[in-house]
């Protein structure tokens, strides 16, 4: 597969890590979030068969975490974002 | 026998003749011919035997669909079994041996296989073979793998070298047929990087093989200026002897180029290269495979495509028999029967189906001598070119899963509309069964790639050819008695796919599990159609609603080594080195492999007998006056920044926003779920920068979630990592004599317990001013220090080490002295960190602060993970303290006689001989462990006979005050 | 009809003309006590065990393709009880003990073929680890070896013994591991649950699970609405996609596992052998083609196809470590659709929605356990109460902290 | 005691193979610059006054007579300099009067030369990236994976790129380098 990096254009996504759903990034507070928030958050997944938004790092590159939106049927990739824009625009800061 | 098959004319070189042996026989062959071409030219038809039945068999085709003519190609290590002998280009020297029989290919033992036959229809084996039951692996199973297989591996390391590579292009076009030379020809005018790949030696295609012209010459002589014109362009990559065997995502293209195959020995270079192509758009112009008709007794020696008929004609000048008769649904039956007469070979009968006529059984034991047609009718040959028609190679359109069209005018699949994203497709590939149509599409599928791409197209048409006829009537299974082949090497008869709907199993695919059709080495080129349609027939329904035929990579098959490329032997993955490393070899050390670290595990000394005198000695001298370890392997991350204090805070489970700047802490990193993770130390030596140390297996991966928790977690905390793992050597000098050592080598630092105390770090310089970093900590119980120096000075420093140790009696020690001296002072390690323990079964579950989130915290408070039954870190000692203890052993109470993994009360994760106790000493978790403090258990130990008392003790075997360390 | 040798004699001497259909092909009936979503080995097993051992006859399998279209069909046959943690290892070593008797049982030649599993050492702490594992393995009542370098070299001399990055140390062995002939696993077991009244119904896809106040009463399905008084859920990678028309989330990810054969060959390898320091696994087939595989491609999809990184990976693993495979040729890859889990361990469950149950998260060990994993499933939705050694398979294990992780490598399912 | 002696990775290694040659560069300091969160603009002035050079963008590099600046990442550059390594991070520290965080990565990684006709012929069975002149004209610079090993290339002119790893695999990169040019020519 080839990921198009939004700062450093195509690269074979063997240059990157996987880790899995882009929902990894919404971590609830642990000393407010409930039990079973806490447990959704790591352990449940939508697993879609169809568009997937999931985290790639840019390991043998610059990084970067990057926000992949993936077709899991076909593999298709329609949109590449920084991780860390992602992360700001669901509202995470410190 | 020379060559006595042997015609005028073809594209081989007669003034270069070529000796080759096949199954000891010497023959002769020109340049430019391949295996089966000579074979043929020396009218040897028998090359090989089936599958299942031993059947004799001959050259079927002319390229890589071959499914018969399989051979062992070379001698020794070199040997490659099931080679295609119409692939394999004659070389000389070259040594063929046939495969799959007992006894001479001729006289075949096995061969009375097929007088069972009746009883080994479709499935039969999973039928019977059940009774009795131990006899499956001691009688039948044997019996039916020696038979089963085909060629032999010589069971030595592969002798060659093989290699990998990248390309990058604009466009990709796959086969230097008429439609693929037409659009090289057009992209590459255009000035497109282009890459243009051939399985063949000789681009061309069927131009080679036809007697068609293009732009009024030969076609054979058209495809060679049209590749010498692409030859000529810098921005054309012309490869041939490349099979594009896999279309992968997004454009990615699998090739293989056969290098060396062609040659008798590849003196060290690479025998093939596989590259990885990655193309922004491709053609697919990879031609069409002819197909065959099921008839009774179709699979005799002299039963030969059409295609390939013609092919050895007019390329090979070859007679593939010397009266011939065609069997056809198509124009190109009619076509092979006029190139041969124009050779001068007598055709002795054309059965054109298309009339109605047909086959009905054909004889000739170990080769063909007659046909009999359905009316009857006798005819003499010693070759029967059949054709059904052609099958595009749609096999990389469906690598993506795409499913192919049925196009009934061509009585053939197409390819289909899913195609994978950039590929177009041209030629007969596409069902384009004309030359004219070939040229013109693979033009316009250049052009209009190119378009796609924003680039364009150079001036200029297709190159023009005459339009032949393509005419068909698809004809696929003639009605008689007798075995009717549809799967020539699996020994797949139209019977067999019958019985196989009868018994249920009608969907192709599992019709094709059930009979092994297509599952053959020609991965059912030849097969696939046929067997289908037989399917339909039987079915009473048309072809495409019986099913499809869809291709997975790799279009044909590739060598292992291949996808190997270098990384075999020591090559396999890199080698990391210490910077002590060469130092380390003049002393003799042995080394472990840690990752893809290389650690030196021990000094051997003269006299010792034996890694345990090595490693005993080491600990006792360190612990008595002083050792040195490279501790180098150790992740270093280097953390900056306005909030680096407060990110390590949530990385690490206990609290480090309050480090003072000069000292280090010892952290303990959770993962999310709970379960500890990592542990190491971090020195903060400034306001906002800080070192922190992982453990050697972790430090990518620590690396990669810290990086996750900046960016994703809190984007906007102001922190930046830099892995400093290798930029610094780093040596722990333990021992009571470590502060006097590093006096001599250390500038200007104040080392007093009171000037640098336990757990103190610093920016210093030593040995006159190289610059260097000192920490107090301890891993081996000792009073000790790790002293860092940037890693080009670490050779240097180790000899100043040493060298400063002298008097001391300073020795250097490694990673199994280390492990003892960990074991004894109770330290968690690899074995303890198994990714399966809390902080609670290490014992630190008051590291896990309470008072804030980091990682791990909330999760790490589930009601399992704290029973107070849990598994908890504890020491063993033997309680005959002559007993060796063993890692992994389990331990079962004393009076428990059927131990089983219900009343198992946990496993020893570390051992050592303790050479301060003078006994073996242990680590493991117990359950309740802390409570159990001098009860006795059992290590338990089935597999490996031991079953030893063991007492269990704290952890921290030695100094448990930790006096020495902060001495 | 039963089969034998004595069958195989009889329709040879009659021109093969007797033999019947193995299984019948029946268009659903309106309702059902039990219907399995998904006709592969785990939900053909269930069906054969529920009607043969627990008398539930009206019974069900509805399979979206056709029967043993999935995982069963795409895996590297072995099998082994060679696991760790007591959530697990009985559960395996039940599966092997079924395995054993199978062919007899289903009167159907599977092909079961205990020639051994040959797991390789290349450090210390490595064999710590498998050390504990044997014992383990003992503890549960099943075999386990460890050999030293010698006896390994005497067994597959062709092992890179010499010049290996990762020398080879030693080896957990396991003698009734093995290999098995997968398709005909399911065919078996279609066959037998067929004759002991299953309908299997091919070409059937669930479209949706119908649930009326928390209560399941039935599916729809591309052949209309079927109603049953328990639902069975075992459709391994597409677990995610079937959960969902029950508004369920699951602990799952689905992910592709590329396996491979090479063309056929004359004996060459007496067992199956893993080499974990690389990924590579292998083993060779009755037919003589090397089947092996590695690890999975490691991103989301449903797509039954992998990449090229992953297919050279395993094969640098291969040449590492058997460097006279290296002209044997790839002839055919293929990819399955992994439930990959949170802890690599499987749940065989009840949900929160009464008369649904699930069977999932096999990753990519599911096939060794279709025995084991059928026979417990059919004793959960036949009694109402899981199997003695699948107590551990719950969904709600996660909630409660007691993951079964084999690899200690926590919730990331393309790490197990 | 006398001052420590340093120890390049590959000892200086100098070969030629043909027309190519094949060199360790120990005289690089290597010293990589973090933008501080916020003040990104702050840290390009300074960048730009001490070091006379522009920040490039991601996958391209800045030279002038001395310093080569590479991107390296949305917040991170790395400065190359023929210096002396120990003495490299304090000078630039000192120069940007800590408007970026800095740290030494000069004895972090190996530095090899290969420059000559045909440079790219070497590359194409090591380097997974595009290195044609329109993707990868002079200057540009990228980290990318080279048979196993994290790698990073720099295109310094037409037939001449600087390949850098970790230094402590050098030996196992230098003989893939070498590899690589022993099978096409």
């Amino acid at each position: 597969m080839i990921i198009n990096h939004p700062l450093l254009g195509p690269r074979d996504a063997a240059e990157f890590v996987y880790l899995g759903d882009a929902s990894l990034m919404d971590r609830p507070d642990g000393m407010t979030a409930s039990d079973e928030e806490m447990h959704d958050y790591m352990y449940l997944r939508d697993n879609p068969a169809g568009e997937h938004r999931e985290l790639w790092y840019h390991e043998q590159g610059d990084r970067s975490w990057l926000v992949v939106t993936r077709n899991t049927l076909t593999h298709e990739i329609t949109m590449v974002e920084l991780a860390r824009d992602v992360a700001r625009s669901r509202g995470r800061s410190k | 026998m020379s060559q006595s098959n042997r015609l005028t004319g073809g594209l081989i070189d007669r003034s270069v003749s070529v000796n080759f042996s096949f199954n000891g026989k010497n023959m002769q062959g020109f340049q430019g011919d391949t295996l089966a071409s000579a074979l043929l030219a020396n009218g040897q038809r028998l090359v090989g035997r089936s599958f299942k039945y031993h059947r004799p068999r001959g050259i079927f085709s002319a390229g890589s669909e071959e499914p018969n003519a399989l051979v062992q190609l070379r001698k020794g290590a070199a040997q490659e079994p099931n080679t295609r002998a119409t692939m394999a280009e004659l070389f000389d020297g070259l040594e063929a041996t046939s495969q799959n029989h007992r006894g001479s290919l001729e006289r075949d033992f096995m061969a009375l296989t097929d007088l069972f036959a009746p009883f080994l229809s479709a499935g039969f084996y999973y039928k019977t073979f059940m009774w009795p039951k131990a006899f499956w692996e001691r009688v039948y199973e044997p019996i039916i793998r020696s038979s089963a297989g085909l060629g032999r591996l010589s069971m030595q390391p592969d002798p060659d070298v093989y290699d990998h590579g990248y390309m990058h292009c604009d466009l990709l076009i796959i086969g230097a047929g008429p439609a693929g030379l037409a659009a090289a020809l057009a992209a590459g005018r255009s000035g497109a990087q282009v890459v243009v790949a051939d399985e063949d030696f000789l681009p061309g295609g069927r131009l080679n093989a036809e007697t068609y012209a293009v732009e009024d010459m030969a076609g054979a002589d058209w495809a060679a200026q049209a590749w010498a014109e692409l030859q000529a362009m810098d921005n054309v990559r012309c490869m041939t002897r490349t099979t594009v065997y896999g279309a992968y995502d997004h454009g990615i293209y699998g090739a293989l180029e056969r290098r060396t195959d062609h040659l008798a020995a590849s003196e060290g270079r690479p025998r093939q290269v596989l590259w990885r192509v990655y193309s922004r758009r491709a053609v697919l112009s990879a031609g069409a495979t002819e197909r065959s008709i099921a008839f009774p007794m179709n699979d005799r020696p002299g039963v030969m495509l059409a295609g390939a008929v013609r092919t050895y004609v007019n390329r090979y000048g070859v007679a593939p028999g010397k009266r011939v008769a065609v069997f056809t649904n198509n124009d190109d039956g009619l076509r092979t029967a006029a190139d041969l007469k124009a050779q001068g070979v007598e055709v002795t009968g054309i059965i054109d189906a298309r009339k109605g006529e047909s086959l009905a059984t054909t004889w000739g034991r170990k080769g063909l001598t007659a046909v009999g047609t359905a009316s009857g009718r006798s005819i003499e040959a010693d070759c029967l070119a059949v054709s059904g028609g052609w099958s595009p190679n749609v096999h990389l359109t469906c690598h993506q899963r795409g499913r192919p069209d049925w196009r009934e005018d061509i009585a053939a699949f197409v390819p289909g509309a899913d195609l994978p994203p950039g590929m177009s497709v041209a030629g007969a590939a596409n069902g384009a069964m004309t030359l004219a149509a070939a040229l013109k599409e693979g033009h316009a599928a250049a052009c209009a790639a190119l378009g796609d791409l924003g680039l364009s197209p150079a001036a200029g048409d297709a190159p023009k050819a005459e339009d032949e006829t393509f005419d068909i009537k698809a004809f696929w299974h003639a009605p008689g008695k007798g075995r009717a082949w549809v799967d020539l090497q699996n020994d797949v008869t139209a019977k067999d796919v019958k019985l196989a709907r009868t018994e249920g199993y009608r969907s192709v695919e599992l019709l094709k599990r059930y009979t092994t059709l297509g599952m053959a080495t020609d991965q059912g080129k030849t097969s696939n159609m046929l067997g289908l349609a037989v399917l339909a027939e039987a079915s009473g329904k048309s072809i495409p609603d019986t099913g499809t035929t869809i291709f997975r990579p790799p279009y044909s098959p590739v060598a292992m080594g291949a996808f190997a490329g270098r990384a075999r032997g020591k090559d396999f993955r890199p080698n990391r080195l210490t910077p002590s490393h060469k130092w380390a070899e003049e002393q003799s050390a042995t080394f472990v492999t840690t990752g893809n670290w290389l650690r030196a595990q021990w000094f051997a000394q003269a006299g010792e007998k034996g890694w345990r005198d090595s490693v005993d000695r080491e600990v006792v001298q360190t612990r008595r006056s002083v050792g040195i370890c490279d501790v180098t392997t150790l992740g270093k991350i280097d953390i900056q920044g306005r909030d680096a204090a407060e990110f390590l805070n949530r990385i690490y489970s206990n609290a480090f926003l309050k480090l003072p700047v000069g000292k280090v802490r010892y952290g303990l990193m959770l993962r999310e779920d709970g379960i500890c993770y990592d542990d190491g130390t971090t020195a903060r030596f400034s306001e906002n920068h800080f070192v922190m140390t992982t453990t050697t297996a972790n430090a990518v991966l620590v690396f990669r979630r810290m990086e996750f928790a900046r960016q994703c977690l809190w984007p906007d905390l102001d922190v930046h990592l830099i892995s400093t793992t290798d930029a610094w050597a780093q040596f722990a000098v333990a021992g009571p004599n470590a502060r006097a050592l590093l006096g001599k080598v250390v500038d200007d630092l104040d080392l007093s317990n009171e000037g640098f105390p336990f757990m103190a770090c610093a920016e210093c310089t030593v040995c006159g001013g190289t610059p260097g970093r000192l920490f107090r900590i301890s891993f081996s119980g000792e009073l000790a220090f790790e002293v860092a120096v940037p890693a080009r000075y670490g050779d240097a420093m180790i000899r100043a080490l040493m060298q400063a140790g002298e008097e001391f009696g300073a020795i250097p020690y490694g990673t199994e002295a280390l492990g003892v001296m960990r074991i004894e002072k109770g330290h968690a390690a690899g074995n303890e960190l198994n990714g399966q323990t809390t902080a609670a079964n290490l014992g630190l579950g008051m590291m896990v602060s309470k008072k804030k989130d980091s990682i791990g915290s909330k999760l790490s408070e589930r009601e399992e993970m704290n029973r107070d039954d849990g598994l908890r870190l504890v020491g063993l000692h033997p309680v005959d303290r002559n007993d060796m203890l063993n890692a992994g052993a389990h331990f079962v109470e004393l009076d428990d006689h059927h131990p089983d993994m219900f009343s198992d009360q946990g496993y020893m994760t570390s051992v050592a001989w303790s050479p301060e106790l003078s006994h073996s000493i242990g680590l493991g978790f117990v359950k309740r462990g802390k409570d159990r403090i001098g009860d006795i258990v059992r290590a338990y130990d089935p597999v490996r006979g031991k079953d030893t008392k063991v007492e269990i003790v704290s952890a921290h075997h030695i100094d448990p005050e930790g006096v020495r360390q902060r001495g | 009809m039963g089969y034998s040798a004595f069958k195989v004699f009889w329709q040879g001497l009659t021109g093969n003309k007797g033999w019947q259909p193995a299984w019948r092909e029946p268009d659903p009936r309106p309702q059902y006590d039990i219907i399995i979503i998904g006709g592969g080995g785990h939900g053909l097993a269930t069906a054969y065990y529920l009607a043969k051992e627990f008398g539930v006859r009206n019974v069900a399998v509805v399979e979206k393709g056709w029967l043993g279209s999935g995982n069963i069909g795409r895996n590297t046959t072995i099998i082994r009880a060679n696991y760790l943690l007591p959530g697990n290892q009985p559960f395996y070593e039940l599966s092997l003990k079924l395995w054993e008797n199978l062919e007899q049982d289903f009167n159907y030649n599977a092909m079961v073929s205990q020639r051994s599993i040959l797991n390789l050492i290349h450090s210390d702490p490595q064999r710590d680890a498998f050390a504990r594992r044997a014992n383990a393995m003992r503890l549960s009542g099943a075999d386990s070896e460890l050999l030293g370098p010698d006896e390994i070299r005497a067994l597959c001399p062709f092992l890179d013994f010499d010049n290996a990055r990762f020398p080879i140390q030693g080896a957990l062995r396991q003698k009734r591991g093995g290999t098995v002939r997968h398709d005909a696993v399911a065919w078996g077991y279609a066959r037998g649950a067929d004759m002991h009244g299953v309908d299997i119904i091919q070409n059937c896809e669930v479209t949706g699970i119908d649930i009326t106040d928390g209560v399941c009463t039935g599916v729809q399905t591309t052949r209309g609405p079927i109603r049953a008084k328990k639902v069975a859920m075992c459709a391994a990678g597409s677990s995610g996609r079937v959960a969902a028309l029950a508004d369920m989330r699951l602990p799952i990810e689905s992910h592709v596992l590329q396996a491979f054969v090479t063309e056929g060959l004359k004996p060459t390898l007496p067992g199956v052998i893993t080499f974990g320091a690389g990924h590579f696994y292998v083993s060779q087939s009755d037919k003589g083609g090397l089947v092996f595989g590695g690890d999975i491609d490691g991103y989301n999809t449903y797509a039954q196809r992998g990449n090229l990184p992953v297919v050279e990976d395993v094969c640098e693993g291969g040449m590492a470590i058997m460097p006279m495979i290296g002209r044997a040729r790839l002839l055919r890859g293929w990819g399955g659709v992994m439930d990959m889990s949170m802890d690599g361990s499987p749940f065989i469950d009840k949900t929160g929605t009464q008369g649904l149950y699930v069977n999932a998260g096999w990753c990519y060990g599911g096939f060794k356990a279709t025995p084991a994993s059928g026979y417990c499933y059919a004793h959960l939705l036949a009694k109402d109460q899981p199997h003695e050694v699948a107590t551990q398979f719950r969904l709600d294990r996660f909630r409660r902290g007691a993951p079964i992780d084999e690899k200690g490598v926590g919730a990331q399912p393309n790490l197990h | 005691m006398a001052s420590l002696t340093p120890a390049p990775p590959l000892g200086g290694y100098d070969m030629t193979f043909g027309e190519l040659r094949l060199r360790e560069c120990s005289e690089l300091a290597l010293v990589s610059l973090a933008l501080p969160l916020g003040d990104e603009a702050a840290a390009k002035k300074a960048i730009k006054s001490s070091l006379k050079l522009d920040l490039p963008a991601p996958g391209m590099s800045a030279v002038n007579d001395t310093h080569r600046l590479i991107r390296m990442g949305p917040d991170q550059a790395m400065l190359i300099f023929a210096d002396d390594a120990a003495l490299a991070e304090p000078a630039v520290q000192t120069a940007l009067k800590g408007a970026c965080y800095t740290t030494n990565q000069t004895d972090a990684w190996v530095a090899l030369s290969l420059a000559g006709p045909g440079v790219r012929d070497v590359l194409e069975r090591l380097c997974p990236l595009d290195l044609h002149d329109a993707t990868f004209p002079v200057d540009a610079a990228a980290r990318t994976v080279m048979e196993h090993m994290g790698a990073m290339i720099v295109r310094e002119e037409q037939d001449g790129f600087v390949l850098l790893s970790a230094s402590s695999s050098a030996g196992s990169f230098l003989h893939a380098v070498e590899t690589s040019i022993g099978y096409v020519t």
